[in-house]
């Protein structure tokens, strides 16, 4: 079975633009903005075409990366129009302070995953005062009132329970990403189930992405799959090498 | 890590007493070797808070009876009485949503809402109202009278309406500044 | 029965981390008494399946990370499963600019947050902090205590410092020279 994906995984314009930069990175110490000018766009057609919706935030970058390149061809020499040339450069240092903050956060976030992942491993007892140590003399305190209970009723009734397929934007499964996760899982466990691996999936799409990346590890033989019959849960156990 | 260290965790987060084979299983290793595991563990905590005893079909961690004066005073302290984020949001579900399972409840809240409904029937403020006559009878909770009580209406009739409930500027800010922020 | 001993009675029936001065009123000793005697705790639970862990404001046992593959296997309620790279940003951004409204994170991140600030919002890692008084009242986010107690910092000022995850000058420089157009 062959699954390709065709677009990279990328999370909305300033991602998109962020992973192109450090793609040409690699070997260059100073980005060419006429390859990334032209990838990008390439990367706006592919989502025409794949019927994704391509909202304004791209276009506006697209616009800003569009100008640049254009002044970046005029000679040094040519007449500007000096309101007109600001303004570019408002536009330009917007677009580079943003992006820096966006590597930061995705770095720092970094972090915090590492961090959150460590704390999942200690377990808390949630069990409390139990009867033999006389519960009854527990004072319960409410700290709301008979309002803001019903203020948090209707926030949590009206929290959407299935996001909306058009506010994830680009956010697409990656085959190689959930390689990536089930194999950082199963350093961790043992042993796991596809339901418990699957279970904060929202989209089909993503358990399907998963589904695959099962079915690739199991071939390479890094992972041992098992099911009793088509009804229970399938067990996913690491390889003994 | 030793297997007795392996056995306190398991029994640490424990919410029944756990018998031997259970925890054979989850180990892996023979019941004998659970037993003499057992003892090992039973014999380290004899200095300590908290002690293993053996009840209703299976084993289980509780704190010693020496340290009870103490726990009971703690019971009354503010970290032991204040409800939890995840409980107030079990609370309100129940409230508005009752008689209702606790399936339901995890599902309206989009997380596993067992430990919190415990904690809410634990302390009084919600009851098993009846079980459903579907496969598992689930058990359907509904709010207790310490419930109204506890936040001060005489009956259901009394509660807000949820349909026109437009919350209040003064609530919000005393969300902030009142019950801080934890959910666990 | 020692102190330290009490103290690991009255952590063991807490459902959040218990601050020290709330030990200290309870036990009815100085604080500093508290602290040494958690520190001698901590040190005799070094073997052990649990340890002591300070976060958000407090002090909580709990598990230790080398039981977690038999732990996990054996917890009544199953373990939260990792979040998307998506929420994690969110959470990034939310922690480090708090309050922030949806609106704000999705303009720092530069795509739609909502459907991620939800997760995190039903996993109580953040919450509505309270609404802005413009038009349409954006609610606006901040993170909890659970946040706090799962990242395993004690307050939101030992979080890592965000000037530590700035991209080095290089970086900056080669957008620069990329981008053009700097030499008037």
């Amino acid at each position: 079975m062959t699954y390709e994906v065709k677009t990279a995984a990328f999370e909305g314009p300033l991602d998109l633009l962020l992973q192109l930069i450090t793609r040409h990175q690699v070997d260059v110490t100073a980005i060419s903005l006429g390859d990334l000018v032209t990838e990008y766009l390439s990367y706006l057609d592919e989502m025409r075409v794949l019927n994704l919706d391509v909202t304004s935030e791209f276009l506006l970058i697209a616009t800003t990366l569009i100008q640049l390149k254009a002044r970046q061809l005029l000679p040094t020499t040519a007449e500007l129009d000096l309101d007109e040339e600001l303004a570019l450069m408002e536009e330009r240092d917007r677009l580079l302070s943003r992006l820096l903050a966006c590597v930061t956060f995705k770095d720092v976030a970094a972090v915090i995953g590492l961090r959150l992942q460590d704390g999942a491993r200690h377990l808390p007892r949630t069990l409390g005062i139990t009867e033999e140590v006389g519960e009854q003399t527990v004072e319960v305190r409410v700290p709301i009132d008979a309002v803001g209970l019903a203020a948090l009723a209707i926030r949590i009734l009206r929290r959407p329970r299935e996001p909306e397929l058009d506010h994830l934007d680009l956010d697409l499964p990656s085959v190689e990403v959930a390689i990536e996760d089930l194999r950082r899982r199963l350093a961790d466990d043992i042993e796991t189930t596809f339901d418990a691996v699957v279970s904060d999936l929202e989209r089909r799409v993503e358990v399907v992405a998963y589904f695959l990346a099962l079915l690739e590890l199991a071939r390479w033989g890094l992972l041992e799959v098992s099911q009793e019959d088509w009804l229970s849960d399938i067990v996913i156990k690491r390889a003994e090498r | 890590m030793e297997t007795d260290a392996i056995l306190e965790a398991l029994l640490f987060v424990a919410e029944r007493p756990v018998p031997v084979a259970e925890m054979a299983e989850v180990l892996e290793v023979p019941r004998q070797e659970v037993e003499a595991e057992l003892a090992k563990l039973g014999a380290s905590l004899v200095s300590r808070g908290i002690e293993l005893r053996q009840a209703a079909g299976g084993w289980r961690l509780v704190t010693r009876a020496e340290a009870f004066p103490w726990v009971e005073r703690f019971a009354a302290s503010p970290s032991a009485a204040r409800l939890s984020q995840a409980a107030l949001e079990c609370l309100a579900v129940v409230a508005y949503k009752q008689p209702v399972s606790r399936a339901q409840v995890s599902e309206i809240r989009g997380v596993d809402s067992e430990a919190a409904l415990r904690t809410l029937e634990r302390r009084g403020l919600i009851q098993e109202a009846k079980r459903l006559p579907i496969p598992g009878n689930p058990a359907v909770f509904a709010t207790t009278d310490l419930f109204l009580e506890k936040v001060g209406v005489d009956s259901m009739a009394d509660l807000p309406d949820l349909a026109d409930h437009v919350p209040p500027a003064s609530f919000l800010d005393s969300l902030e500044a009142g019950f801080g922020a934890d959910g666990d």
